[in-house]
């Protein structure tokens, strides 16, 4: 079964890389010494707990500092802390994959958690939404634009979009963004400036979401912008590509109405490589977002991530990024298994 | 085809893009030449980051040219100094300034101010009188009067004073000044307005205009002033550095400034030269690191070519922003952490490219012809395989420069830049951090980002119009 | 007649300049005989028969001649009749390299399919059944309708590209350089094939090749093209037994023989650049009975027996 | 005359991946024996994948043996050091198909002469100078002034091939290796190449391996043959006897399926080999061509037949003359 081994080697390479990317950070957080002082900010907000918990029974300070020291003691045994930190790094990466990195500093859920874990629940569908929604449309209009350009090379309308693919290289997300807001919310005031939902939100199912969408326009618009125009390029020049192989000329011959031609020896033949690029692209695209949530106030973890940089707060940062390789991976995989069904060549 | 430089020159010079790229560069390399040779090495730390430094420039305002636009002349700030010191021996001895400036504008100046530095003397304190001689002739004398405080007991004359920081007074804060102008106003236009009238309608009305004939000061006297400083002494060593009279305006510069009054147009110069040093860096590593790889392990083969393989695989299928993210927060916000893991994270996609363009080259037959005479793998690796894929690989060295460049952008954006090195990213990071979309700040918003883009497509347009000279699919044999 | 073709020009614009690639060619072929087109590379072979099809490039700058087809002007139809009612129901073509004329991510059979779905409506499953019939007869086993091309040896996808170029029962089927990428036993066995093809249908063909030898074991007719121009036409018998070119009778020499032994000759030089061809007979400069009017003047066509055609001046009138 | 190059028993595999983490060995040359003797031209002639290209890479330790003996001038090279061979790598050379990839584009033919001479350390510039306008003038590339100076996309086929002649000629080799040097040069000059070679090779005394699938060529050049099957030797002697009157069924059935320009050949069949060539990961059992062989009998499948002497100066390796000789089985044969 080569199908499935083939998937099976794909999904083996991506998990290699979430478990070099989890010892890649650890090491980092070791050799820096920054785990060490994670942990003891960990275990000192413990041991005060602890010791408000004790000061009601105890009254002698010495023996509550003896039995309070004594805690701290076990915790940093636990903790590893004793140890060197590559003796502690398979805890490490464990704590890392559980998101057991205390609490976050800054920033709580709709409901009050301030768990990592929570937070990261909470926020992580709405970036998706915005991920996949954008790519899609990029996606598409790559499709459509880039198939339709590469019949006629060298046109106004070929070397507009060629163009345009240099400026959207060039354009820096989050730059577009704020022209956005500046343009269309600040000076023509239509659309609104951030956010996910008015305040206060509608109630409604309805306007609800027509006000989802509302303010979802120029979040969306921006990575589009960023987005689409590499993959017109890109699917214009493997569309050109293909076009100029034999087959193609046999199919000609063949008497094959061009639709057809284009349908089935072009685009079918293309798609695969395709699809690599746009694989390739998704990396692009997990930025482009993080940077365009910042500037729209997108309450995804973007904002998120902004927010525990501008705010240093550790055990934030190393669950995002942690997080972020995760979807990657996951989406490449889902895009792999797709390429592998549409390219019959494909032997890894 | 054979590889014939001339011909990819023209090639190359043809397209409209490379021009425009080429002239771009241009422009870019003149601009940080210029910086290079002009700032002080330690600009970030010692000014652009220093608010002293820019307490005399306006907050927050447009550039100069905005006026251009609107039928009203905006007040422009000016910032009026002099070291020019007529020293005036008869009687008391003073030191004399005079500042000359033009008023051209249709509204008030917002404030006034006077600043001092690097005063020496050896006796008494000296004094400072301010005198204002306007277009029509009139003189508001005794404008502003300041004693120098008295040095603090014990200490030994010579007594050096504001020389970190100068003696700045802000006209609109002194009630001295109030009671001058009514004074003034009354000896010369014969109206009755107290101290407290003058301080409460503004000041600078009565600095810088003359009444209607009902008494409201709505125009500003436009045309030449002159103000005149004299510090009089009682030492005939004291000396004074400079002296500075600010006419606080509306517009500024070339570039307007942000909230700390920094004038943008001095920080987006100095943006130039570390734009093209980031990128140039970043490239070359990444483009060396890369290319070295990429050829050995391509022509070398078996395990080394695997374990390369293996690792610029990971590396690239990692995203890079987050990762990006983390370690500079971990490492520091340092540009040469920053370099360093661009570099890192981005040899992984020229090694692949590259190898697999050496797999491709090393088919050709004169590579084995090449073995059979008995050449040792560099011979055929600097003589054969590094010419093939040379101009391929220069190009991506031009490619990869606009992404360093917009990378570091990214990342001063999120607040994660060397403070000590502003660039373009940070300072648009300081501008979303405070707010200015929402201020209608666009000078300070724009610009940094135009700059951004264009540095970026200028490298972007010359890598286009390198790639049909140096890519091998389009340049078949025969 | 099935073929005609009269004066056809097709010239290329490229970075150098304008290339002849076709340069005012004439010929004609019966029903059931093959025309064997003979010429080293870059004479134009290939050129002729993307013309003749309709195949051409995007920088072609003149496409002019008669092309008469059962007695039909083709250069008279749109791109749309042309494809509707030419394109392999009336002329076929198998392609140089086998490999590349299938389409990598689409099953064999349902390419070969194809023209039936397309030009006679067929249903699906009946198209099926056609193609396993013509793969039986080509003899490929009927599994190879699901393959793909990579997953076929050379020989095979040769007989898959040649079964598809016999599917409509076209009157005129186009082989250029069939068998190149071939080895000599499998050569062998797709040249025999080829032979009965054409006996038990009837059918016209182009064949085109470098190789004179291999041009004989099929082709009746021969043409010898040098620069762009047939320089000599005429039956196997007359081209290969009694050669009137003087290239065709060094080129005749120059191929070596396996049966009986010959010195075998070369000719100097190399074939023109057809961007700056030379002047008069573009093959004077490579002629060893060059005459001086030869470089003046484009050469006559004589026609020194029946059925044969030769464009040179050692037969033409003086008053050319 | 003594044998310049013998092969004994010769056996060269190479890898390819199968699936992930398999590799199976393809028998590109499997136990082949020859020799070629002091300015003698031995043609191999074989199928794509037959191993005959294989076997002449082997020959200059371009490619690896895995068993077997290589003998060159007398001296056994089979295991010697790719740096002890350095000598070899003056003393014998090759010439490839596809002069269009055996010169490298980026330099000027001076540069592409000069390289072997450097490499050996032939340090007087003057001297490589003289050295390279001689080579050049016996391949017949004149003006030799305005050669050197041309890039390879300057020449025509013909014209490189003879750049890579020349070359090949510089150090004054005992040995070449000729691997189809004219399949894809035009018919027009393919003649004057073979014509250039076998003159070069009777001034020079060279022995040359001449590679091809053409056998109406090798019977111009060579002055034996010898032709492979599946990576044997299946047949082999004078050229003029094995193309006269072929032995071995496979070098007949190749020999009938190459045409002669003749007009009546359309009037006939040709007599042709069925089936295609199996691929050498996996070649059948017994003697390798039996699974196509008109004359198949039922030893063929079961024994491997042994190449001897059938008929004087002409060898086959068939049981249709031999049915006691069986090739000995080697160690290296069981997997």
């Amino acid at each position: 079964m080569r199908l499935g081994r083939n998937l099976l080697v794909r999904g083996f390479t991506l998990l290699m890389v979430v478990v070099v990317t989890l010892l890649l950070m650890n090491v980092v957080l070791g050799a820096t010494g920054f785990s060490d002082r994670m942990l003891n900010a960990l275990i000192n907000d413990q041991v005060r707990i602890y010791r408000q918990g004790l000061v009601q029974t105890i009254q002698d300070p010495t023996e509550l500092q003896r039995i309070v020291n004594n805690y701290k003691d076990v915790l940093i045994e636990a903790y590893g802390l004793d140890k060197p930190w590559p003796m502690r790094l398979p805890q490490m990466i464990w704590r890392v994959m559980t998101f057991d990195l205390g609490k976050a500093k800054n920033a709580q859920t709709f409901k009050g958690s301030t768990e990592i874990y929570d937070l990261i629940a909470e926020r992580l569908p709405k970036s998706i939404l915005l991920i996949t929604t954008s790519v899609g449309i990029s996606a598409l209009l790559g499709l459509t634009i880039g198939t339709k350009i590469a019949t006629m090379p060298g046109s106004k309308i070929d070397r507009f979009f060629s163009n345009y693919s240099a400026f959207s290289y060039a354009l820096p997300t989050w730059w577009t963004g704020i022209l956005f807001i500046l343009i269309f919310a600040q000076y023509l005031r239509i659309l609104p400036p951030g956010g996910m939902y008015s305040a206060p939100p509608p109630t409604e199912a309805i306007p609800r979401f027509l006000d989802l969408l509302f303010h979802a326009i120029l979040p969306i618009s921006t990575l589009v912008l960023a987005l689409s125009g590499s993959w017109i390029y890109l699917t214009r020049t493997m569309v050109l590509n293909t076009a100029q192989q034999d087959f193609v000329n046999v199919a000609r011959a063949k008497g094959l109405p061009e639709n057809l031609v284009m349908r089935r020896y072009i685009i079918r033949v293309a798609a695969p490589p395709i699809i690599t690029n746009i694989i390739l692209g998704l990396a692009g695209s997990l930025s482009g977002a993080i940077l365009t949530e910042t500037v729209f106030g997108w309450p995804g973890m973007g904002l998120l991530y902004w927010n525990a940089i501008v705010t240093v707060d550790e055990g934030l940062i190393i669950a995002l990024t942690f997080v972020y390789t995760l979807i990657y991976v996951i989406a490449r995989m889902i895009l792999e298994v797709l390429y592998v069904f549409l390219d019959p060549r494909v032997e890894y | 085809m054979g590889f014939n430089a001339k011909d990819a020159l023209n090639e190359f010079w043809s397209s409209r893009v490379s021009k425009l790229g080429v002239f771009f560069m241009v422009t870019l390399f003149a601009i940080s030449f210029y910086v290079l040779v002009s700032y002080p090495s330690n600009f970030g730390t010692s000014y652009w980051n220093r608010p002293q430094h820019w307490a005399d420039y306006p907050k927050a305002v447009p550039p100069t040219w905005t006026q251009m636009l609107t039928s009203d002349k905006k007040a422009q700030h000016q910032i009026l100094v002099t070291d020019e010191v007529y020293v005036r021996d008869k009687g008391i001895r003073a030191l004399e300034y005079s500042i000359r400036f033009n008023y051209k504008a249709d509204e008030y100046p917002k404030f006034t101010s006077f600043s001092l530095s690097e005063l020496t003397f050896y006796d008494d304190p000296p004094f400072v009188y301010l005198t204002l001689e306007r277009p029509d002739g009139t003189v508001i004398e005794d404008l502003l009067f300041h004693s120098i405080p008295y040095p603090s007991p014990g200490d030994e004359p010579p007594f050096v004073k504001y020389v970190e920081s100068p003696l700045r007074i802000y006209l609109p804060g002194s009630s001295e000044v109030n009671s001058a102008l009514s004074r003034f106003v009354r000896s010369e236009y014969e109206l009755g307005l107290t101290p407290l009238d003058i301080g409460n309608s503004g000041q600078e009305q009565y600095i810088f205009g003359t009444p209607d004939s009902e008494g409201n000061f709505d125009q500003p006297l436009t045309g030449s002033y002159t103000m005149k400083i004299r510090v009089e002494t009682f030492h005939e060593d004291d000396t004074v550095g400079s002296v500075k009279f600010v006419v606080g305006g509306t517009v500024f510069g070339y570039m307007g400034t942000d909230t700390l009054g920094r004038d943008l147009a001095v920080g987006l110069l100095f943006g130039f030269p570390v734009a093209l040093f980031i990128g140039f860096i970043t490239s070359t590593l990444t483009t060396i690191v890369g290319s070295v790889l990429g050829i050995w392990g391509g022509y070398v083969g078996g395990r080394t070519d695997d374990v390369i393989q293996r690792v610029s695989d990971i590396l690239n299928n990692l995203p890079q922003l987050p990762i990006l993210i983390f370690l500079v927060f971990i490492l520091g916000q340092n540009i040469w952490n920053i370099i360093l893991v661009l570099v890192f994270f981005g040899w992984p996609g020229l090694t692949i490219l590259v190898r697999s363009m050496v797999l491709q080259a090393k088919e050709e037959q004169f590579i084995e012809a090449s073995v059979a005479i008995g050449a040792s793998r560099s011979w055929i690796m600097a003589r054969h395989i590094f010419p093939q894929v040379a101009p391929f690989i220069f190009t991506q060295m031009i490619f990869y420069t606009p992404s360093a460049i917009l990378a570091e952008a990214a990342l001063s954006f999120l607040g994660l830049g060397d403070p000590s090195l502003p660039t373009w990213g940070q300072i648009l990071e300081r501008g979303f951090q405070t707010g200015a979309i929402y201020l209608g700040y666009w000078w300070w918003i724009i610009p940094p980002g135009l700059l951004i883009v264009i540095t970026a497509l200028c490298f972007v347009f010359i890598a286009q119009g390198l790639e049909p000279v140096v890519n091998p699919r389009l340049r078949r044999r025969r | 007649m099935v073929l005609k073709i009269e004066e056809l020009h097709l010239h290329y614009v490229t970075m150098r300049g304008m290339l002849k690639a076709v340069d005012g060619i004439s010929l004609e072929i019966g029903s059931g005989e093959a025309l064997g087109l003979v010429g080293e590379s870059g004479c134009g072979k290939t050129s002729m028969s993307l013309g003749i099809t309709r195949l051409l490039p995007s920088n072609v700058s003149e496409y002019k001649g008669s092309i008469e087809l059962e007695g039909r002007e083709l250069m008279k139809l749109s791109k749309e009749e042309f494809r509707s009612d030419i394109n392999w129901k009336k002329i076929s073509m198998v392609f140089q390299g086998a490999m590349n004329s299938l389409n990598p991510v689409i099953r064999v059979g349902i390419q070969v399919a194809e023209p039936l779905v397309v030009h006679e409506k067929m249903r699906k499953q009946e198209a099926k059944e056609r193609v396993l019939e013509i793969f039986e007869r080509v003899g490929l086993p009927p599994e190879t309708f699901d393959r793909y091309a990579h997953e076929l040896s050379g020989g095979m996808k040769q007989r898959v590209v040649i079964a598809m170029a016999l599917l409509l029962n076209p009157p005129l089927i186009i082989l250029d350089e069939p068998t190149s990428a071939l080895d000599v036993s499998i050569q062998a066995q797709v040249m025999n094939l080829l032979k009965q093809l054409k006996k038990e249908r009837n059918m016209a063909m182009i064949f085109i090749t470098h190789d004179i030898a291999l041009s004989s074991d099929i082709s009746d007719k021969m043409a010898v093209m040098y620069g762009g121009r047939i320089v000599e036409f005429g039956t196997s018998e007359q081209v290969i037994n009694d050669p009137r070119h003087p290239y065709t009778q060094k080129l005749l020499a120059s191929t070596p023989l396996l049966r009986s032994y010959n010195e075998p000759e070369f000719i100097p030089g190399a074939p023109p650049d057809l961007v700056s061809p030379p002047t008069g007979c573009n093959y004077h400069p490579r002629c060893h009975m060059v005459m001086d009017v030869c470089s003046r003047k484009d050469p006559p066509t004589a026609y020194p027996e029946e059925g044969q055609r030769v464009e040179c001046w050692l037969y033409g009138e003086e008053n050319e | 005359m003594s044998s310049i190059v013998e092969t004994r028993n010769l056996r060269m595999y190479y890898t390819v991946r199968q699936g992930l983490f398999k590799t199976v060995p393809v028998k590109a040359v499997d136990g082949v024996s020859m020799n070629i003797k002091a300015a003698e031209t031995l043609a191999l002639v074989g199928e794509s994948g037959c191993g005959k290209t294989s076997l002449g890479r082997t020959t200059l330790r371009l490619l690896e043996p895995v068993s077997g003996e290589l003998i060159f001038k007398g001296k056994d090279i089979t295991h010697d050091s790719q740096q002890s061979l350095k000598w070899l790598r003056r003393d014998a050379q090759i010439i490839f198909q596809d002069p269009y990839s055996s010169i490298n584009p980026y330099m000027n033919i001076h540069q592409i002469m000069e390289e072997p001479l450097i490499i050996h350390k032939i340090e007087d510039a003057d001297k490589r100078t003289e050295m390279i306008y001689r080579a050049l003038e016996e391949v017949r590339l004149y003006p030799v002034d305005e050669v050197v100076r041309k890039y390879p996309h300057m020449l025509s086929g013909g014209q490189r091939q003879r750049v890579t002649f020349a070359r090949a000629l510089l150090l004054d080799p005992t040995y070449i290796v000729a691997d189809e040097p004219v399949s894809m040069i035009d018919a027009s000059s393919r003649v004057e190449l073979l014509q250039i070679l076998s003159n070069l090779q009777k001034l020079h005394n060279l022995s040359i391996l001449y590679i091809t699938h053409d056998i109406s060529t090798a019977k111009y050049v060579s002055n034996r043959l010898a032709v492979m099957y599946v990576g044997k030797m299946v047949e082999r002697g004078d050229v003029l006897k094995v193309i006269g009157k072929p032995l071995h069924p496979y070098t007949q059935g190749l020999i009938a399926s190459v045409p002669d320009p003749d007009p009546s050949n359309r009037l006939s069949y040709r007599e042709v080999i069925p089936g295609e060539p199996p691929n050498a990961i996996n070649p059948p059992a017994g003697c390798r061509f039996h699974t196509r062989c008109p004359h198949v009998m039922p030893i063929c499948s079961e024994k491997e037949p042994k190449l001897i002497e059938i008929e004087q100066g002409q060898d086959a390796a068939c049981f249709l003359y031999h049915k006691e000789f069986v090739e000995e089985e080697q160690p290296g044969d069981k997997r």
